[in-house]
C-alpha cells in the first residue's frame, strides 16, 4: 500500500470511529437533545472523515468533488433537521435532562 | 325478415319461404302489438284497442290459412339455430294447430272481454302488453317443434303472466304472485333439468311421431324414467297436478280475464299440453307404456281429479270453486294421455279444447257477477239468474257441460275417456269418472239452484253497472261468455262433423297410433 | 449461495410478513405499510432470483422500477382514502357530540 | 384504416388524458366519441380474428422474449367487444346521470377512460408482467371510481377494495417473479411450452399465487367481502362498469392462465375446489342478495352470486378437448358476456330509480312500475338473464354448463345451477313485486331524461337477445 | 465479508419490517418502515441494481416517508370505524383493543399459519429452483446497439419493454386522479392551519428548501441525462423533482391543494400525451412503439424529458393534493 | 485503488451497518417520537457513508449518485416529521 | 434592488455550472442537457432566493469555512469523548441569546452552524432570540456563539447590531 492509501485508510478508520461514537451516544445519552448533539456532530464528522478518506481513492477531480458535495448536502440536512426536531421537542414541552433530575418530564410543568 | 332469421343455406344466403314465415307471423301478430302497447301512453285507449284487436284478428287469419294448408298437406316449419345442435323450431302440426286455434279464438274473445272489464282502471298499457306477451308465449308453446323451444316459451309464459297476476298491486295479489312464481319457476327449473338431461342423451329432442326417446337402448331405461319423472313434475306444476297445484287457487286474486286466460288457455293448458307432447312425441306412447310410465301418470291424474272436485265442494268463493274445478278438469287431459290406446287419447285431446271453452265461459260469467254486482261468493248468488239472465244462462251451459250432461262438450270428453279406460284395461278409471261427475254435479248444481230458484234475499254487494235498457251489463262483458257458451253447445252437438275439435283430435290420435283408423 | 438467492429468500420472508400484516392488521396505515413490505418482498424475489448466477439482469430491474412507481401510486391513493375516511369519522363524531 | 389492436389501448388513454386536461367533469362527449370508435375497432378486430384466426403483435417490433407481445384470439376478441359494447351505452347513461347528480363527476371521465384502456390492454396482453401492470391500472382506476363521490360509505368501501386488489396483485406479482426465476421469460407464448407436469415447485407455487390473487380480484367466494360495499356504494355508472366488466377482466385472466399456461399443472382437485367455491358463491351471494334492504346492495350481492357460475366451468373443463369441456368453456364465457350486459343494465336501472326517487330502500319502491315503466322493464329483462331464463344469454350459458355437467356426469353442479336460478328469481322478484305497489304517500318522482332510461334498456335487451345470437358469439370464440 | 454484510442487512430488513407491522405504536411503525426503505436501498445497491437503489432512495426515503409522516398527523388517535380484511372487530389506531372475539382469534391464527407456510414453501421452492432456460440478459446485450441508449436498464424500460412503462406512467397519473377525486371532492375545508409555533420555526427549513430546490433541479437534470448510459432516468429524475416540491411545500413555500388549474393539468398529462403521441406516431412506419433505429435515442430522450416533468409533477401532486387540503 | 483498500472499505461498510443495526434499538426504545426519528436520521448520514464505501468497494460509481440523492433528500423525513407528524398538540404555544 | 442582479446571475450561474461539471463527471457530451438544467436551476434559485445585492465575501467565506471545519472537528471529538467515556459526565442546560445579526438568512445559517459546533444545539429562533441547548453549561458557550456570529456576519457582509 502506498502512503496515500495509508492516509486514506486512517481517515476511513477515524471516520468509522466517529460513527461508532455517534451511535453509542444515541444509545447512551439521556434525552433527545443530548442525542441530537451526538448525531449532528459525531456522525457528520464521521462522514467527513470517510469522504476525505475516499478522496484519496477517487479517480478524478469531478468524482472527488462529488464526494465533497455529498458531504455538504448531508451537513445542511443534518443541521436543519437537528434544529427542527429539537425545536419541536421543545415546543411539545419536553424538558432537557438534568444531572440532578433524571427522567422525562415536561419543562412547562417543572 | 332480417338476416339470421330463417335458414342459411350453404352459400350463406338467407332464404325464407312463406311456409316458414307463417308460424312466425302467428307469433308476431301478438308479440308486436304487445311491444307497441307497452310504449303507448296510458290514455291512448283507442289506439291500444285497435292494436289489440287487429293483432287478434290477424292471428286468426294466419291460423286459418295454416289450417287450410295443413288439411291440404302443407307443412309449416321454421327453424333458427341458437347454438350448434340447438334450434328454435316452430311447427304447425295437427296437435299444435288444435291448441293454437283454441288459444287464438279464446284470446280474441278474452281481449274483448278484458277491454270491457278494465274500463276505467289504471295501468292498462301494462296489462294489455303482458296480456299479448302471454298469448305469444302460449302460441309458442303450442307450435314448439322440439322440447327446447317448448321450454323457452313455457318459461316466457311464466314471466309474462306474473305481472298479470299481481296486476292489482294489492298485498294479497303480491303474495299470490309470489306463490305463483315459486311454484312455476321451480317447476320450470325441474323441467329444465329433465330437458338438458334428455338433450345430453339424444343430442336433440325434436317432437316426432312415436317419440324420439324410443331410439335409445334398454340400458337407458332407468335414466329415461328419471327424466320422465322430472319432465312430468315440471309440467305438472302448471298443469296443477296434485300435489303441485297449490298456486292455482291463490292466483284467483287476478282480474277475471286473467283467470279466464290462465285456466282455460294459457298456463294450465300449457302444462297439460306439455304432458301430451312428452308422452306422445318425446317418449312415444308405446315406449312410455313399455317403461310402465303411463299407469302412475293415470293414478296421479285420477287422484287430482277426485281431490280437486272434493276441494271445490267446500269453496264459497266462486272463483276459488272454479279454480279447484280446473284442477280437477285439466287432469282429464293427463288421464286421457295416460290411457294406453287411441280412444283414450281422443278423450284427452278433445278435452283440451272442450275444457278451455267451458271453463272460460264460467270465468267470464264469474267476472260478470263480480264486476256488475260485486258478487264474489256463492252464498251471495241467490236469485242472480233473474237479475242477469244472459250471464247466468251462459254459466248454466258451462256448468252442465262440466258435469258432462249430453250433448254438451264435456259429455264428449268423458264418453271417450270412459271408452278409452276400458280399451286400456283400466276399468277403475270408470269409477274415477263416475265419482268425479257426481262431485261436479255436487258443486255446480247448488250454484245453479241458488241462481235460478232462490229469491234474492239481500241487496247485491256492490252494484257497479246498473240495469240499462234491459241490458244486464256492459255488452263487451256479455258477448264473450255468450259466444263461448254457444260454442260449448255446438262442439258437443256437432262433434261428429268435420273440422270439429273431435275431428282434429282423431287426426292427432291417428298420428300416434299408426295402425288405428277412426 | 449467491447474494441474489439470499436476497430472494429474504424477499420471500418479507412477502409472507406483508401478507400476514395485510390480513391481520386493521388500521389502514398499517395495511399500507404491510402492502409495501409485501411489494418489496416480491421485488427482491424478482431481482434476486433473476441474478442467481451473480450477473446483473436489467430486465427484472426495469420491472422493479415499474413496480416501485406502482407501489408509490397505490400508497398515495390508499393514504388519501384513509385520510378521507378518518375525516368522515371525525365529522361523524362532531355530529354525534 | 387504423390497426384496431394497438388503437384499442391508445384511444381510451388519449381521451382519458384529454378529458383530464379539459378539467373536472368535462370530457363526456369526447368519451362517447372515443367509445364509438373503439366499438368499431373492436368489431373490426373481431372480424379479423374470425377471418384470419389468432394474431400476435410484437410491440416495438422486438418480439418475445425480449419485447412485449400482444395477442388476440377468439376469447379476447369477444371480451373486447363486450367491454366496448357495455361501456358505450354506459357512457351515454353516465353523461345523463352526472348531469343530474354531480357528486363523483369530477374525474369520472378520465378514470373511466383509464379503466377502459386497462381492460383492453389486459384482454390483449400476452405477457405475464405486462398483465400485472394492466391489473394495477385496472385496480386503481376502479378504486378511484368507487371513491370519487367522496362519501363516507364509498370511501371506506374503496379503501377495502384497494387493499384487496393490492393483495391480489401482490400475490400475482410474486407469481410472475417465480415464473421469471424458473424460466427466464415472462411471455405467455414462451412459457407455455416450457411448463409441464414436472415443473419445479416454484412454478406450482406461482400458479397458486397468481390464481389466488386473481380470485381475490374477481371476488370469488370467500374473497367477495370487498365487492358488495364497493359496487353497492359507488355511483350507478361506476357500479355498472365495475360489476359488468372489471370482475370479468380478472376472471378472463384466470381462464386464460388456466387454459393456456397452467393446464399441465391443473389437477382435478384444484378444479373441483374452484367449482365448489363457485357453488358456494352462487348460494351465499344469492341468499345475501335476498337479505338486502337496499336496491344497489342487492344487485351487488347478485354479482357475487353470478360470479360463481363462471367458476363452475373449471371442474367441467378438466378433460380438455372433450365436448363437455368445450361447452363448459363456452358456457362460462357466455355467462361472463350476458352477465356483463345484464348487470350493467341492472345497475343503470337502479341508478335511474335512485335519481328519480331519491332513495333505494327496496321496501319503498311502490309506484316505480307506473312512473318508470321502462326502467322497471329494463330491470326485469336483466333479471331474466340473471335467472337464466330463455331466451337470454344467461339461459344459453346455463344450458351449456348444464349439458356439460350432464355429459361429464357431474350432477351436483346442475343442482347448484338450478338452485341458483331459483334464488335469483327470488331476489329479482323481491324488487319487482315492490315496484307494483301503489305510490307511497308523499313520494315525489323526479322526471328522468330519456338518455338515462334508454341506454340501460338497450343493454338489457342485448343481454336478452344475446341468447339468440349465441351461435355467432361462440363461433368467434372458437376462431382463435 | 460480503456475506456478513448481506446477512446483517437481511436481518435488519426482516427485523425492521416485522417490527413495523407488529409494534403497537403507529409512529414507531412508520419510522421503522422508513428505516426499512433505507435498508432496501442498500439492498438494491448490493444487488447490483443502482437504478432501483436510486429510485428507492428518492421515492422510498424521500416521498413515501413524507407521505406517511404527513398522513400520520391525521390518522393517529382513536377511531371507531372498522376496516379489516378479515379482522374487522379490532380497533383502528392504538390498536390496543380488548381481546378479539373467537372467530377473529381463529382467523388470525389461521392467517399466521398460512403466512408461515407460504414463507416456508417459497423458501423451499427458491432453493430447489434450477437455472432458467432462457437468458434475457444475453438477449438484451445483443439488442443494445439498436436500442438507442447505452444503459441496459433504460433500454429495457424505454424501448424493449417501453409499453410497460407507458402503462405504468398511466398508473401513476391515475393514482393522482384518484387522490384528486378523493381529496378534492369535499366541500372546501378550512385553510391549512399552520400554528404560530410552526410558522416561527419555518425560517430554518425555508432556507434549506430555497437552497436545495435549485440543486434538486440540477440533480434531476443530471439523472435524466445519465439515464442514457448509466443508472438514472426519468423516474429517478422525476422523483427528485417531486421531492424538491415536497420540501418546498413542507417549508410553506408551495401551496398544496387538490384542484389543479389547467396549466398544471396540462403539465400532469403532458408526459403521458408525449409518450402516447410518439407511440402512435411511429406506427406509421411499423408497430406500436417501434422507434426507427436512427431516431431511437432522440425519441427516448424526448419521452424521458416529458416523463420527468410529468412524473415529477404527479409525484409531487400526490403529496400536495393531500397536504394542506386536509382539515386538522 | 488497491485490493487492500477495497477490502477495508468493505469491512468498514459492515462495521457501519452493524452501527445502524445497533441504532435500531433506539427506534424501539423511544421514548419520545423524536428519539425514534433520530435513528432514522442516523440512517441518513450513516447510509450515505455506507453507500460511498460500497461504491469504492467495487459497487460501481453509480452508488455515489445514490448517496447524493440520499443526502439531497435526507432533510425531508425530519422536516415532515417535525412540521407535520408530531403536531398533535399545537395549542401548547409557549411565550 | 431594482438593478438587474447581473453579478448574482453570473456567480450563481457559474456555481451551478461547476456543480453540473462535478455531477456529470466532466463529460463533455453532457452540456446539452447541462445548460438547460443549469438555466433552470438558476431561474429557480433566483426566484426562491432573490439576490439582496451584497455578495458573500470570498475572504469571509474562507475564514468561515476554516472556522467551521476546525470547530466541527472539535465538536465531534468532544461528543465522541463524552459518548465513549465509561461514565456519562453531562451537564446540559438551556441558554437564550439575543443575536446581533440582522434578520434574514444569516440568522438561520448561524443557528444551523451552531448545531454542528461543539456543545450547542439550536432549539428555537424567534426574532433575534436564539434558544440553545448546551451540552456542558460549565463552558463559555455564549462567547463561542459570538465568535461564530461574527464569522457568519463577515461571510455575508452583514453588520452586527450593537
Amino acid at each position: 500500500m502506498s502512503g496515500l492509501d495509508w492516509l486514506s485508510a486512517i481517515f476511513l478508520l477515524v471516520g468509522a470511529a466517529f460513527f461508532l461514537a455517534g451511535t453509542v451516544g444515541l444509545l447512551r445519552f439521556p434525552d433527545v437533545y443530548t442525542r441530537l448533539h451526538a448525531l449532528a456532530k459525531a456522525d457528520n464528522l464521521g462522514l467527513g472523515c470517510i469522504v476525505i478518506g475516499l478522496l484519496f481513492q477517487a479517480d478524478s477531480l469531478a468524482a472527488a468533488l462529488k464526494l465533497v458535495l455529498v458531504w455538504l448536502l448531508a451537513l445542511a440536512a443534518s443541521a436543519t433537521v437537528s434544529f427542527l426536531v429539537a425545536h419541536r421537542a421543545w415546543r411539545r414541552g419536553i424538558a432537557p435532562w438534568r444531572a440532578d433530575e433524571p427522567g422525562i418530564r415536561r419543562h412547562d410543568e417543572s | 325478415m332480417g338476416e339470421g332469421l330463417g335458414v342459411r343455406d350453404g352459400r350463406g344466403v338467407v332464404s325464407v319461404t312463406v311456409n316458414e314465415t307463417l308460424p312466425l307471423l302467428v307469433l308476431a301478430s301478438s308479440l308486436i302489438p304487445g311491444l307497441v302497447i307497452f310504449s303507448l301512453p296510458e290514455e291512448r285507449h283507442g289506439l291500444r284497442r285497435a292494436f289489440n284487436l287487429t293483432g287478434a284478428v290477424l292471428k286468426l287469419l294466419f291460423i286459418a290459412i295454416m289450417l287450410w294448408g295443413v288439411l291440404h298437406g302443407e307443412s309449416y316449419v321454421f327453424r333458427y339455430s341458437v347454438l350448434p345442435g340447438l334450434e328454435l323450431v316452430f311447427k304447425a302440426d295437427a296437435l299444435a294447430l288444435l291448441f293454437v286455434t283454441l288459444s287464438a279464438v279464446l284470446w280474441f274473445f278474452t281481449t274483448l272481454y278484458a277491454i270491457g272489464y278494465l274500463e276505467g282502471s289504471p295501468h292498462r298499457s301494462r296489462f294489455f302488453g303482458f296480456f299479448s306477451l302471454c298469448v305469444t308465449a302460449t302460441v309458442g308453446v303450442a307450435m314448439a317443434g322440439n322440447l327446447f323451444t317448448f321450454f323457452v316459451f313455457y318459461e316466457l309464459l311464466t314471466l309474462s303472466t306474473y305481472p298479470l297476476v299481481v296486476h292489482r298491486g294489492t298485498p294479497a295479489a303480491l303474495r299470490a304472485g309470489g306463490v305463483y312464481l315459486a311454484y312455476t319457476l321451480t317447476g320450470g327449473a325441474v323441467l329444465l333439468a329433465g330437458v338438458v338431461w334428455l338433450y345430453g342423451l339424444l343430442g336433440q329432442v325434436e317432437f316426432t311421431q312415436g317419440g324420439v326417446a324410443s331410439t335409445l337402448g334398454p340400458e337407458y331405461a332407468g335414466q329415461l324414467r328419471m327424466i320422465f319423472f322430472l319432465l312430468i313434475a315440471g309440467l305438472g306444476v302448471k298443469a296443477a297436478l296434485v300435489p303441485l297445484h297449490g298456486w292455482l287457487p291463490q292466483a284467483m286474486v287476478a282480474p277475471a280475464p286473467v283467470s279466464a286466460l290462465l285456466h282455460a288457455v294459457a298456463v294450465v293448458k300449457a302444462g297439460a299440453f306439455g304432458i301430451v307432447r312428452v308422452v306422445y312425441e318425446v317418449y312415444g306412447v308405446e315406449f312410455a307404456q313399455s317403461l310402465s310410465l303411463l299407469v302412475p301418470l293415470a293414478v296421479v291424474a285420477s287422484l287430482t281429479i277426485v281431490w280437486g272436485s272434493l276441494r271445490a265442494l267446500f269453496q264459497d268463493d266462486l272463483k276459488r270453486r272454479l279454480a279447484y274445478s280446473t284442477i280437477s278438469q285439466v287432469s282429464y287431459i293427463a288421464l286421457g294421455v295416460a290411457l294406453f290406446g287411441p280412444v283414450g287419447t281422443l278423450g284427452g285431446i278433445v278435452h283440451l279444447v272442450h275444457q278451455g271453452i267451458m271453463k272460460i265461459t264460467l270465468f267470464f260469467c264469474a267476472g260478470n257477477y263480480a264486476e256488475t254486482l260485486g258478487i264474489h261468493k256463492v252464498s251471495d248468488m241467490d236469485g242472480v239468474g233473474w237479475r242477469m239472465p244472459w250471464t247466468t244462462a251462459a254459466f248454466t251451459i258451462g256448468a252442465l257441460g262440466m258435469i258432462g250432461v249430453p250433448p254438451l262438450a264435456g259429455f264428449i270428453s268423458k264418453w271417450y275417456l270412459g271408452l278409452g279406460a276400458l280399451e286400456a284395461g283400466m276399468p277403475w278409471v270408470l269409477a274415477v269418472l263416475a265419482v268425479s261427475t257426481l262431485l261436479n254435479a255436487a258443486y255446480f248444481l247448488p250454484i245453479l239452484h241458488r241462481a235460478w230458484f232462490r229469491p234474492q234475499t239481500a241487496p247485491w254487494p256492490a252494484e257497479n253497472i246498473p240495469m240499462k235498457n234491459g241490458r244486464e251489463t256492459a255488452w263487451l262483458l256479455l258477448l264473450p261468455p255468450l259466444v263461448t257458451a254457444a260454442a260449448t253447445l255446438l262442439v258437443g252437438l256437432f262433434a261428429a262433423s268435420p273440422l270439429s275439435p273431435l275431428d282434429w283430435a282423431k287426426l292427432v290420435a291417428a298420428r300416434e297410433y299408426l295402425n288405428w283408423a277412426p | 449461495m449467491s447474494a441474489g438467492l439470499l436476497y430472494a429468500l429474504a424477499g420471500a420472508a418479507l412477502f409472507a410478513f406483508g401478507v400476514a400484516g395485510l390480513i391481520l392488521r386493521s388500521h389502514p396505515l398499517r395495511k399500507i405499510l404491510a402492502f409495501n413490505v409485501m411489494g418489496s418482498g416480491a421485488f427482491l424475489v424478482l431481482v434476486g432470483l433473476g441474478q442467481r448466477d451473480g450477473t446483473a439482469d436489467p430486465v427484472p430491474q426495469a420491472m422493479v422500477l415499474t413496480g416501485i412507481v406502482v407501489s408509490i401510486a397505490a400508497t398515495a391513493l390508499a393514504l388519501a382514502l384513509a385520510r378521507r375516511q378518518r375525516e368522515h369519522g371525525n365529522d361523524k363524531e362532531e355530529r354525534d357530540a | 384504416m387504423l390497426d384496431p389492436l394497438p388503437w384499442l389501448i391508445l384511444l381510451p388513454l388519449f381521451w382519458a388524458t384529454l378529458a383530464f386536461v379539459r378539467g373536472p367533469g368535462r370530457g363526456g362527449r369526447l368519451a362517447v366519441a372515443g367509445l364509438l370508435l373503439q366499438l368499431a375497432l373492436a368489431g373490426g378486430l373481431a372480424r379479423q380474428v374470425a377471418g384470419e384466426g389468432e394474431r400476435v403483435y410484437a410491440v416495438g417490433g422486438w418480439g418475445a422474449p425480449l419485447g412485449i407481445d400482444l395477442a388476440v384470439d377468439g376469447l379476447s376478441a369477444v371480451m373486447l367487444l363486450l367491454a366496448q359494447a357495455v361501456a358505450l351505452p354506459l357512457a351515454v347513461y353516465a353523461r345523463a346521470y352526472y348531469a343530474a347528480h354531480e357528486e363523483g363527476a369530477r374525474y369520472f371521465w378520465p378514470l373511466a377512460g383509464a379503466l377502459l384502456a386497462a381492460m383492453n390492454a389486459l384482454f390483449l396482453a400476452a405477457d405475464v408482467f405486462n398483465l400485472y401492470v394492466t391489473l394495477e391500472l385496472l385496480g386503481l382506476a376502479a378504486v378511484g371510481l368507487v371513491a370519487a363521490s367522496g362519501g363516507a360509505g364509498p370511501v371506506t368501501a374503496a379503501l377495502r377494495y384497494l387493499m384487496a386488489t393490492l393483495l391480489g396483485s401482490g400475490a400475482y406479482l410474486l407469481g410472475v417473479a417465480l415464473l421469471y426465476g424458473a424460466y427466464g421469460s415472462v411471455s405467455l407464448s414462451i412459457l407455455a411450452p416450457l411448463l409441464g407436469a414436472d415443473a419445479p415447485l416454484a412454478v406450482f407455487l406461482a400458479a397458486a399465487l397468481m390464481l389466488l390473487g386473481l380470485m381475490l380480484k374477481t371476488a370469488l367466494f370467500p374473497f367477495h367481502f370487498w365487492l358488495p360495499p364497493a359496487h353497492g356504494g359507488a355511483p350507478a355508472p361506476v357500479s355498472a362498469l365495475l360489476s359488468a366488466l372489471v370482475v370479468k377482466a380478472s376472471f378472463y385472466l384466470i381462464l386464460r392462465l388456466w387454459l393456456d399456461l397452467f393446464a399441465p399443472l391443473a389437477t382435478v382437485a384444484a378444479a373441483q375446489l374452484l367449482g365448489l367455491l363457485g357453488a358456494a358463491a352462487i348460494l351465499w351471494g344469492s341468499l345475501m342478495a335476498l337479505a338486502q334492504t337496499r336496491l344497489k346492495m342487492l344487485v351487488a350481492y347478485s354479482t357475487v352470486a353470478q360470479i360463481g357460475y363462471l367458476f363452475l366451468l373449471f371442474p367441467l373443463a378438466t378433460d380438455t378437448g372433450s365436448v363437455a369441456s368445450a361447452s363448459a368453456i363456452q358456457g362460462g364465457v357466455m355467462q361472463a358476456l350476458s352477465h356483463g350486459l345484464a348487470k350493467a343494465a341492472m345497475f343503470a336501472a337502479a341508478g335511474t330509480v335512485i335519481l328519480s326517487l331519491g332513495r333505494d330502500d327496496i321496501a319503498r319502491l311502490g309506484g316505480v312500475s307506473s312512473r318508470l315503466p321502462l326502467t322497471l322493464f329494463t330491470f326485469a329483462l336483466a333479471g331474466v338473464t340473471l335467472m337464466g331464463l330463455p331466451p337470454s344469454g344467461g339461459f344459453t350459458a346455463k344450458w351449456l354448463l348444464m349439458s356439460s355437467a350432464m355429459h361429464s356426469g357431474q350432477w351436483g353442479w346442475v343442482v347448484v345451477m338450478i338452485l341458483g336460478g331459483l334464488l335469483a328469481a327470488a331476489y329479482v322478484f323481491k324488487v319487482l313485486r315492490q315496484a307494483f305497489l301503489p305510490v307511497e304517500a308523499g313520494t315525489q318522482f323526479k322526471p328522468v331524461p330519456r338518455l338515462l332510461e334508454w341506454p340501460a334498456f338497450l343493454l338489457a335487451l342485448a343481454s336478452l337477445l344475446l341468447g339468440l345470437r349465441a351461435g355467432e358469439v361462440l363461433g368467434l370464440l372458437g376462431a382463435g | 465479508m460480503n456475506l456478513a454484510f448481506d446477512l446483517l442487512l437481511i436481518a435488519a430488513l426482516l427485523w425492521s419490517a416485522g417490527r413495523a407491522l407488529t409494534t403497537p405504536d403507529l409512529f414507531r411503525a412508520v419510522v421503522l418502515f422508513i428505516v426499512f426503505g433505507l435498508l432496501m436501498a442498500l439492498a438494491w445497491a448490493r444487488l447490483d441494481a443502482p437504478d432501483i437503489a436510486l429510485a428507492e432512495a428518492a421515492i422510498g426515503a424521500g416521498l413515501t416517508g413524507a407521505l406517511l409522516l404527513d398522513a400520520l398527523g391525521h390518522l393517529r388517535g382513536p377511531v371507531r370505524r372498522k376496516s379489516g380484511l378479515i379482522a374487522p372487530s379490532t380497533v383502528m389506531s392504538s390498536e390496543g383493543a380488548g381481546p378479539p372475539a373467537f372467530p377473529t382469534y381463529f382467523l388470525n391464527g389461521l392467517a399466521i399459519v398460512l403466512a408461515v407456510a407460504l414463507g416456508l414453501a417459497l423458501a423451499g421452492a427458491l432453493l430447489l429452483l434450477p437455472e432458467p432456460a432462457i437468458s434475457l440478459p444475453r438477449e438484451v446485450a445483443a439488442a443494445m446497439d439498436a436500442s438507442g441508449v447505452a444503459h441496459p436498464v433504460t433500454a429495457v424500460l424505454l424501448n424493449f419493454r417501453g409499453y410497460d412503462t407507458l402503462l405504468e406512467v398511466a398508473v401513476l397519473w391515475l393514482a393522482l386522479l384518484g387522490v384528486l377525486a378523493v381529496a378534492g371532492g369535499r366541500a372546501p375545508g378550512r385553510a391549512p392551519v399552520t400554528p404560530r409555533s410552526a410558522r416561527a420555526s419555518l425560517k430554518v427549513p425555508r432556507l434549506l428548501a430555497r437552497v436545495l430546490a435549485p440543486l434538486a433541479l440540477l440533480v434531476a437534470g443530471y439523472l435524466l441525462w445519465a439515464g442514457a448510459h448509466q443508472p438514472g432516468g426519468a423516474f429517478q429524475a422525476g422523483a427528485v423533482l417531486a421531492a424538491a416540491a415536497v420540501l418546498l411545500n413542507l417549508a410553506g413555500l408551495l401551496p398544496g391543494g387538490a384542484t389543479p388549474r389547467w396549466v398544471l393539468r396540462a403539465g400532469l398529462g403532458f408526459g403521458l400525451l408525449v409518450f402516447l403521441a410518439v407511440a402512435a406516431a411511429v406506427m406509421g412506419q411499423g408497430v406500436l412503439l417501434q422507434y426507427p433505429p436512427a431516431w431511437a435515442g432522440a425519441l427516448i430522450m424526448l419521452i424521458e424529458t416529458g416523463l420527468t416533468l410529468s412524473i415529477g409533477l404527479t409525484l409531487a401532486g400526490l403529496f400536495l393534493a393531500l397536504s394542506g387540503a386536509s382539515r386538522q | 485503488m488497491t485490493m487492500d483498500l477495497s477490502a477495508l472499505n468493505q469491512l468498514l461498510a459492515v462495521f457501519l451497518l452493524a452501527n445502524l443495526v445497533l441504532a435500531l434499538w433506539r427506534v424501539t426504545r423511544g421514548p419520545t417520537p423524536a428519539d425514534r426519528l433520530l435513528a432514522a436520521l442516523l440512517f441518513g448520514t450513516t447510509g450515505v457513508a455506507l453507500l460511498l464505501l460500497l461504491a469504492h468497494a467495487g459497487g460501481g460509481m453509480a452508488l455515489v449518485d445514490v448517496a447524493l440523492v440520499f443526502a439531497l433528500l435526507a432533510a425531508i423525513t425530519g422536516t415532515a416529521f417535525s412540521l407535520r407528524a408530531w403536531r398533535r398538540e399545537e395549542d401548547d404555544e409557549r411565550p | 434592488m431594482p438593478r438587474f442582479p447581473l453579478r448574482a446571475l453570473f456567480w450563481r450561474g457559474a456555481l451551478f455550472a461547476v456543480l453540473w461539471w462535478i455531477l456529470a463527471g466532466g463529460r463533455a457530451d453532457s452540456w446539452g442537457v447541462g445548460l438547460v438544467s443549469v438555466a433552470l436551476a438558476l431561474a429557480a434559485s433566483l426566484a426562491l432566493l432573490p439576490p439582496r445585492g451584497n455578495l458573500p465575501s470570498w475572504r469571509g467565506l474562507a475564514e468561515y469555512l476554516a472556522f467551521f471545519l476546525a470547530q466541527s472537528v472539535r465538536g465531534g471529538v468532544q461528543v465522541a469523548g463524552m459518548a465513549l467515556r465509561p461514565r456519562l459526565d453531562l451537564h446540559p442546560g438551556v441558554l437564550e441569546i439575543m443575536l446581533r445579526l440582522p434578520d434574514g438568512a444569516g440568522r438561520v445559517v448561524l443557528a444551523n452552524t451552531l448545531n454542528l459546533l461543539p456543545g450547542t444545539l439550536s432549539v428555537g429562533l424567534e426574532g433575534a432570540r436564539l434558544r440553545l441547548h448546551v451540552l456542558d453549561t460549565r463552558r463559555p458557550v455564549a462567547e463561542e456563539v459570538r465568535v461564530a456570529e461574527r464569522h457568519v456576519a463577515r461571510m455575508f457582509g452583514l453588520r452586527l447590531a450593537a
